[in-house]
């Protein structure tokens, strides 16, 4: 219990201590210590709730196996790049201000997890969305500004859709509206007689959607991850992402079988995986290419969830936390490395390409990997039907993403740092690649229940390998010609539908704006005004 | 009809033509008065009410008597000041119109 | 008595209406206020002939207002540099 | 000891008389007795509030022993309390703010602009506590005036000739309001004869003469509270007035002739507008959200967005009638989310509007294309303008989305599900605006801001703390208030 | 009381008569200044006659005094209006 | 149709006919000047409507002041006019069919409703003796209903302050109104020697009858006011300026007393603004005077307008 509460209190008393000038500048030394209570918390209390006292605004937070492991995973990783971080940001004239937003982002990632009730989810849930505008703006990039912009319109509307759905989710489960402590369990148990359950449905799976960077939602991510700091990357792409995950896991009714809603969810999952891919090779910024594999592999777990709520699965929470445990230290230790191999000189090859190499190519499964746990644990969920081909072809397709990956992260160049910053940034960077694949053998072994046996017989090894060598095969087949792919503006080819629809946006802007100036002349308001006098009247004659 | 009725009525009339005034005045100063003229034919609605409510010897309700003393009051303030800060504002702009500019057409 | 007095105030009330032609046709402001100065005239004529006719209350000492006032508004348009 | 029920005039006659005694002291006396009266009423409405608190019963004072209709009675219910504290705290925070602008310096002659604001801030007190607090129709109409003549010279304060327009646009439409609220209150009267509201709401029937008044006297009120497309006064006046007038205007003095509207349509004459009128209020309400919220999203001058976005949040209000009007499970919610979400606003855009000053002040403008960098030189400011603007964008923990959330539930749960898709946009769009401000100040400009004046800390701390207090509303718990339906059940179920 | 109503018709009637002349001198008379001396003889003889005429019909003497009041304040104000017009017509800005 | 009925009836078309004129007149003046007959004929109409009170007021204030501030202000502005087109044809349409349609609701209503209209009238009677009244009126405006007389002084004080304030800073605290070498007129000087001796007597009398009789502190005001500003505009005195301290005590010494008389009442049993028994015809004369004296300043330093000179 007393690890709960320190999860969010250590982090948010750290942000109060920046409240001092001298604290605030000192404190990129010691991001990394606030998320220790999370992962506490995971190993010490994975079963624990409290309710926070009911002093107005009633907070529950409760953990369960599933949560804890994302809970543990995520903390890990806030620890490793807060290690990270406190090197990178070393001089950087901006660090009190990214701490301060990295502490903010760190407690809504961190509880997001741990939330047991409505209010409390939907506001660690806007925490960890809307504080990363702060980690993304406070990067270094020319256009910081605009991608701010675009990655805060997608979150809002995101939580719009949420809003929304949590609305309709409290009528459903209370008769008094949303009041207090109301359990998301107890919501989603009243889902199944929902008068609006298709309307909430659709709006949780946009909702969240929205933060898995679904396509065509997907806009913010690419570009978002380009801009942020390194450290507060992979914090975002590793461990901030997975909201959208536990936002599914705790939301989506997966005791009901509902066939439709689950193939129209393994759709949407699928097209992400794969488009994904399809405007990854393209990209030549490696972090550009990490992101198109986050939505790639968001959108696999999406399918995941798709096929769990078609057909029920008593595992399937554990199996999907399992799987995005090992993305979330994958992907936030490939960013790490991305800020890494330029300054690591000849030593880029066994300090950053190998580790990379495995962990990249674990996310395609890559026998003796925590991938290749994680591909054999949403194996059966994902079946042998289509959607379990489609599984096999995505991890080929992730080996091909991940290879032209590792082409492009060798491909980075020199850069010059001094000395004193390697020890920390090498040393986040191998701890979190030796959890990579640590973490989800100790996970597979302890809580999957899992064998080495069936893990490491032939069969097994045979179906996770050739996905891999097929792929990686296929990357290097098609280096030669990377270079005459089409080039795929900024991010994607979405910003130019993007763009025309805020052409559309724009005009009808101007048309309102138009539209209130001449409302605005005096004669025009006044005949309004008696217009309206007229209106009601008529309206109140017209009842009786 | 009562005299009450045709002072009604007058009331009525007097309170549309205030408002077609204040409508279609371009000048401030048009339009104060037309003011004035929606508020005397609202105050005058008040006194014909009152003069049907004549009981216990008066020749009219006294209580909406008294408020329209209060109104005719605070109409007088209202158009000092309104006068006051037309009369500014034309020392300032050399201009009284009161229309911002027209909405420039969509392009 | 009673119909005499009215009759003699709505005579001098379509007189004064009459009177407000000039206020109409001016043509100078100046001719304006002096026909609001007689309408104000006659106005207390008639106020004082359906006041005694009625036996309204009050009818003298609103006359006597008006008759204070009278010059008020002339005044005012003089000082203000109207006929100028 | 003064009796509880006389307090209820205290808030009245305090601030009149801090008006008078002002006027008559001049020069540095104002300043004092302002800061007496806000001192006086900030306790006042503490000791209201916290009667109606302890004891759960509404409070009335008739004046004079004239009891209505003859005489007039001052009545405070839950709504009353809430509008009470609101205005002691947002006109306690100007007050406090302001002192730095208007000073009158010992030994110098008096100034125009000190006397004038702080007697007219005293004024606009004296209306409102007025309007949050007569029972009878005609009073609310001196009241509601006392509100237009001290909001009008605070617009045209600066004297500069497009605010004296506005003030002078302000004031002639904001007359026809008051004079249309009149006619209506003739009509009434002359049905029923009396304008107590509780009397009249034993009395009056659905019959034409009270739909034309109410017609009459709602366009009139919404006029006065700049409901869409009635809005033509509202931004110029409300974006050129100073910083600590402007504050005054969009959080309480719209709200005033807001909370007229309520008390007739639910006080006075419950039931009578019938739901298709309420409806259409809601439309109209619907349209200032969108028109108002892309209209703030398209301006280049910082005080021209709180503005229009003044003029958006107060369509929300609208949501009131339909939703909190209607019989059912949820009207209850509806109206602790409708009040909420006025209280939330006013703390908030009180908070946004002296931060702006404080901008302008800083910058020596306020075009937000020149705020690059603007976080790293006035942070804590930046900080305000930010926790304000969360609450208008409906962000949890604020207030506005408490309230948001009220409105939202209310609307799903009565099958008014059109409303909750308005209120979701309108957050986007809010959201838009917004960040407009934050990002450029948050992120841009490696240069240096060169600020053009100092700004000292007590005043960011007064805009801080006004922000905290927005945000600190969002803890309330999601559910129908008890204090606001103190007085309000007793007379809803009288009419059911 | 029959002397006091005949004169009242009398003196009443007369003052109409002046009225009708002070109109009839507004609406017909050339020029401000003619019309000015048109107004002046309505003004002073119409209400005096008027006022004179109601004499009778009052029953105290306050009533009385008052009328001749209200007349001799009208006097008063014409009288000066009359000048002040009189003296801008004759600075030639009148008409 | 009786005769009373054709004085009515022709007092109420001129009564209209002067507002159609009011709003057609392609000038502001000839329109103020309509306004000033206007309020004229409407204070005829009140005594008919047997409201003596409100006609003086309306004589007073609605005819006499307004008409005064108007006028000055349309010579004043003289130069403006024409300078704005009038609202497109259509649009004045429609203003006609909308106005039409109040006009036509309000009418219908007034036509609908013939009875007797329910009336406070007997209870403000029944009380009047123990206040010491005769005039019902005043007993509404100074006890029933005393809360928003009080009230409105505010409004008239706030009033002030607002004309006040449009003065430019370097003005503040000086004299109201544009100064100007007035070309002394005999006339005018002997006016306004003569009538403002009459006037205060008048004034006294008026405020002294309201108490049984239509009158009372704010018509008593309103002529002292008048009488007041034609000294002025004689130039026989200056106006004060306004940063004087004799003007703010009589400004506020009014409002002040009656908050100070209302605020003994908590000491009575009936509480704010009552006023015990034995003492409340002198009270109320007492706490009326005052309020006379200060409605009459506030009355002409509104007309005087803000401040343009230098004391």
């Amino acid at each position: 219990m007393i690890w709960l509460a320190a999860t969010l209190l250590l982090p948010l008393a750290m942000l109060f201590a920046c409240l001092s000038q001298t604290l605030r500048y000192r404190m990129s030394n010691w991001l990394s210590v606030a998320a220790v209570p999370g992962l506490g918390a995971a190993l010490f209390a994975p079963e624990a709730s409290l309710d926070l006292p009911p002093f107005l605004l009633r907070l529950r937070l409760s953990l369960d196996l599933p949560s804890a492991i994302l809970l543990g995973v995520a903390a890990l990783l806030w620890i490793a790049a807060g290690v990270y971080a406190a090197a990178w940001l070393r001089d950087d004239p901006r660090r009190g201000r990214i701490a301060e937003w990295w502490l903010l982002t760190l407690t809504g990632s961190l509880g997001v997890f741990m939330a047991a009730d409505l209010v409390s989810f939907y506001l660690l849930f806007s925490m960890v969305s809307l504080a990363a505008y702060g980690l993304i703006i406070e990067g270094r990039a020319a256009d910081a500004q605009k991608v701010g912009l675009i990655y805060v319109a997608l979150a809002v509307f995101g939580e719009a859709l949420l809003l929304m759905a949590f609305v309709m989710l409290a009528q459903s489960g209370s008769a008094s509206g949303p009041g207090d402590g109301l359990l998301i369990r107890d919501a989603v148990a009243a889902l199944a007689v929902s008068p609006w359950r298709n309307a909430i449905l659709a709006l949780i799976i946009g909702g969240f959607g929205v933060k898995l960077g679904m396509v065509p939602f997907h806009v913010w991510m690419p570009i978002t991850y380009r801009t942020a700091p390194i450290p507060a990357a992979a914090a975002l792409s590793g461990a901030a992402v997975k909201a959208g995950a536990i936002g599914l896991l705790r939301f989506l009714p997966l005791g009901l079988a509902l066939p439709d809603w689950g193939n129209v969810l393994t759709t949407l999952g699928f097209i992400s995986a794969f488009y994904a891919v399809l405007i990854g090779v393209t990209q030549t910024n490696p972090r550009m290419v990490l992101a198109f594999s986050s939505i790639s592999q968001m959108g696999v777990i999406a399918a995941v969830f798709g096929m769990g709520l078609g057909a029920p699965n008593a595992d399937l929470a554990l199996i999907v936390a399992f799987y995005a445990a090992h993305h979330t230290l994958v992907k936030g230790g490939l960013f790490l490395g991305v800020g890494l191999a330029p300054l690591s000189g000849p030593r880029r090859t066994w300090l950053v390409l190998v580790p990379a190499a495995i962990m990249g190519l674990g996310l395609a499964g890559l026998p003796l990997t925590g991938g290749a746990l994680a591909k054999l644990a949403i194996k059966p969920v994902l079946g042998d039907g289509w959607a379990g081909t489609l599984g096999i072809l995505s991890s080929l397709a992730t080996a091909l993403l991940m290879t032209h990956f590792l082409f492009r992260l060798a491909a980075l160049p020199e850069a010059v740092a001094p000395n004193a910053l390697h020890g920390r940034l090498r040393w986040s960077w191998l701890m979190i690649a030796a959890a990579s694949v640590v973490v989800p053998w100790a996970l597979y072994l302890m809580v999957m229940s899992g064998s080495v046996a069936y893990a490491l017989s032939p069969a097994s090894l045979w179906a996770s390998l050739w996905p891999v060598v097929v792929g990686a095969t296929l990357a290097a087949g098609l280096r030669p010609w990377g270079s005459r792919l089409p080039r795929v503006p900024d991010g994607d080819i979405v910003m130019l539908v993007a763009a025309r629809v805020a052409r559309v946006a724009g005009r009808t802007a101007a048309a309102l704006e138009w539209l209130d100036g001449a409302l605005r002349q005096w004669p025009v308001a006044v005949l309004s005004l008696l217009a309206i006098s007229a209106i009601l009247a008529a309206l109140m004659l017209v009842r009786v | 009809m009562t005299p009450a009725t045709l002072y009604g009525l007058c009331s009525a009339v007097l309170v549309g033509a205030g408002l077609y005034g204040a409508l279609v005045n371009p000048q401030p100063l048009r339009k104060i008065l037309a003011l004035n003229l929606l508020g005397s034919g609202t105050f005058l609605l008040f006194g014909v009410i009152a003069r049907r409510g004549a009981a216990a010897g008066l020749g009219g309700d006294p209580v909406p008597q008294a408020m329209v003393i209060t109104g005719i009051v605070v109409a007088f303030s209202a158009t000092a000041l309104a006068v006051a800060l037309l009369l500014r504002v034309y020392q300032e702009t050399g201009r009284t119109t009161l229309e911002q500019p027209a909405p420039k057409d969509v392009v | 008595m009673t119909e005499f007095l009215l009759a003699a105030s709505v005579f001098i009330l379509l007189m004064v209406a009459v009177g407000l032609l000039r206020v109409l046709r001016g043509p100078a402001d100046i001719d304006r206020m002096m026909a609001a100065q007689l309408l104000g005239t006659g106005g207390i004529a008639a106020l004082l002939l359906l006041g005694t006719a009625t036996a309204l209350p009050g009818a003298v000492d609103v006359a006597l207002t008006l008759a204070l006032l009278a010059a008020f508004a002339a005044v005012m348009f003089v000082h203000s540099g109207g006929s100028s | 000891m003064i009796a509880p029920a006389a307090l209820l005039v205290l808030a009245i006659i305090l601030p009149a008389a801090g008006v008078v005694l002002a006027l008559a002291a001049g020069g540095r006396g104002a300043e004092r007795v302002a800061m007496a009266v806000i001192a006086g009423g900030a306790a006042i409405a503490l000791a209201i509030a916290g009667t109606l608190w302890s004891t759960g019963a509404p409070l009335s004072y008739i004046i004079g022993g004239w009891a209505p209709p003859l005489g007039i009675a001052l009545r405070a219910d839950g709504l009353s309390a809430f509008m009470l504290l609101t205005s002691a705290l947002v006109i306690g925070a100007i007050g406090l703010f302001a002192r730095a602008t208007y000073v009158q310096p010992a030994g110098t002659p008096e100034r125009r602009a000190p006397l004038v604001f702080w007697i007219m801030l005293m004024g606009v007190w004296t209306g409102l506590n007025a309007v949050w607090l007569a029972g009878d129709l005609f009073s609310l109409y001196v009241a509601l005036e006392l509100l237009t003549f001290s909001a009008v010279p605070l617009v045209s304060l600066e004297g500069k000739p497009e605010t004296l327009a506005a003030a002078l646009r302000y004031m002639l439409f904001a007359l026809i309001g008051s004079i249309l609220y009149l006619l209506g209150c003739a009509l009434l009267y002359g049905g029923y004869g009396t304008l107590d509201i509780v009397l009249l709401s034993r009395l009056a029937r659905p019959e034409p003469v009270v739909f034309v008044a109410l017609a009459l006297m709602t366009a009139g009120l919404a006029a006065k509270t700049a409901l869409f497309p009635l809005h033509l006064w509202l931004p110029p006046a409300h974006a050129g007035a100073p910083a600590a007038a402007s504050a005054l205007l969009s959080a309480l003095v719209v709200k005033g002739s807001f909370i007229l509207m309520v008390r007739l349509w639910f006080d006075s004459l419950p039931g009578i507008a019938g739901d298709g009128a309420a409806q259409f209020m809601a439309a109209l309400g619907s349209a200032a959200i969108i028109v108002g919220s892309v209209l703030a999203l398209r301006q280049e001058r910082l005080k021209l967005m709180i503005a229009y976005s003044t003029v958006a949040q107060i369509g929300y209000l609208f949501f009131l009638f339909p939703l909190a009007g209607a019989a059912g499970d949820w009207e209850r919610l509806a109206w602790t989310g409708g009040i909420m979400q006025l209280v939330a606003h006013a703390v908030a855009k009180a908070a946004m509007f002296m931060a702006a000053g404080l901008i302008g002040e800083a910058l020596g403008h306020d075009r937000i294309a020149g705020f690059a960098g603007l976080g790293r030189a006035l942070p804590v400011v930046m900080f305000a303008f930010g926790l304000a603007g969360m609450s208008l964008m409906g962000l949890p923990p604020s207030g506005g989305f408490v309230a948001k959330a009220m409105l939202l539930t209310a609307s799903i749960g009565e099958g008014q599900w059109w409303w909750a898709v308005v209120i979701m946009i309108g957050g986007l769009l809010a959201a838009g605006y917004m960040f407009r401000v934050l990002t450029p100040a948050l992120a841009g400009g490696a240069a240096p801001v060169i600020l053009a004046a100092r700004i000292s800390r007590p005043r960011q701390a007064i805009v801080l703390g006004l922000a905290i207090c927005a945000l600190l509303l969002g803890l309330m718990p999601l559910r129908p208030s008890a204090l606001l339906e103190v007085g309000r059940t007793t007379q809803a179920a009288e009419v059911r | 009381m029959l002397v006091g109503n005949i004169a009242t018709v009398v003196l009443v009637s007369l003052g109409a008569v002046f009225f009708l002349a002070g109109t009839v001198g507004l609406l017909r008379f050339p020029d401000s200044m003619t019309r000015l001396h048109a107004l002046t003889k309505a003004d002073n003889l119409g209400l005096g006659l008027v006022v004179l005429g109601l004499l009778p019909q009052v029953d105290s003497v306050l009533a009385a005094l008052k009328l001749v009041a209200v007349w001799v304040l009208t006097q008063l104000a014409g009288a000066t209006v009359t000048q002040l017009v009189a003296r801008a017509v004759w600075r030639g800005g009148g008409s | 149709m009786s005769l009373a009925l054709l004085a009515d009836a022709a007092l109420v078309l001129l009564v209209l006919g002067l507002a159609f004129w009011i709003n057609a007149a392609s000038r502001a003046f000839p329109a103020v000047v309509g306004y000033v007959a206007f309020g004229l004929l409407l204070a005829l109409a009140w005594l008919r409507l047997s409201a003596g009170d409100v006609a003086m007021t309306e004589a007073a204030v609605g005819s006499g002041v307004t008409g005064a501030v108007l006028i000055a202000a349309s010579v004043r502005l003289r130069s403006a006019e024409t300078e704005a087109p009038p609202p497109a044809l259509p649009l004045r349409l429609l203003a006609l069919l909308l106005s039409g349609l109040v006009t036509a609701a309000l009418a219908g209503l007034v036509l609908w409703t013939t009875g007797p209209a329910p009336s406070l009238a007997d209870q403000a009677v029944q009380h009047l003796p123990g206040l010491g009244m005769g005039n019902a009126v005043t007993g509404v405006l100074i006890a029933y209903r005393a809360l928003d007389t009080l009230l409105e002084k505010v409004v008239l004080l706030l009033a002030l302050m607002g004309i006040w304030s449009l003065a430019k800073d370097r003005y503040w605290g000086g004299i109201p109104g544009p100064s100007r070498i007035q070309p002394t007129n005999g006339a005018l000087i002997l006016l306004a020697r003569l009538l403002p001796p009459i006037g205060i007597v008048v004034a006294v009398y008026i405020l002294w009858v309201g108490a049984t009789d239509p009158g009372g502190a704010f018509q008593g005001g309103a002529i002292l006011a008048a009488m007041w500003l034609l000294v002025m505009l004689a130039g026989l005195r200056d106006a004060p300026a306004i940063s004087r301290p004799w003007v703010r005590l009589c400004v506020t010494v009014g409002p002040a007393a009656f908050i100070a008389v209302g605020l003994t009442g908590f000491a009575l049993p009936n509480g704010f603004l009552s006023y015990p028994d034995s003492i409340a015809k002198p009270l109320i004369i007492a706490v009326e005077s005052v309020l006379t004296l200060s409605i009459a300043v506030i009355l002409g330093l509104l007309v005087a307008g803000p401040p343009e000179r230098q004391p």
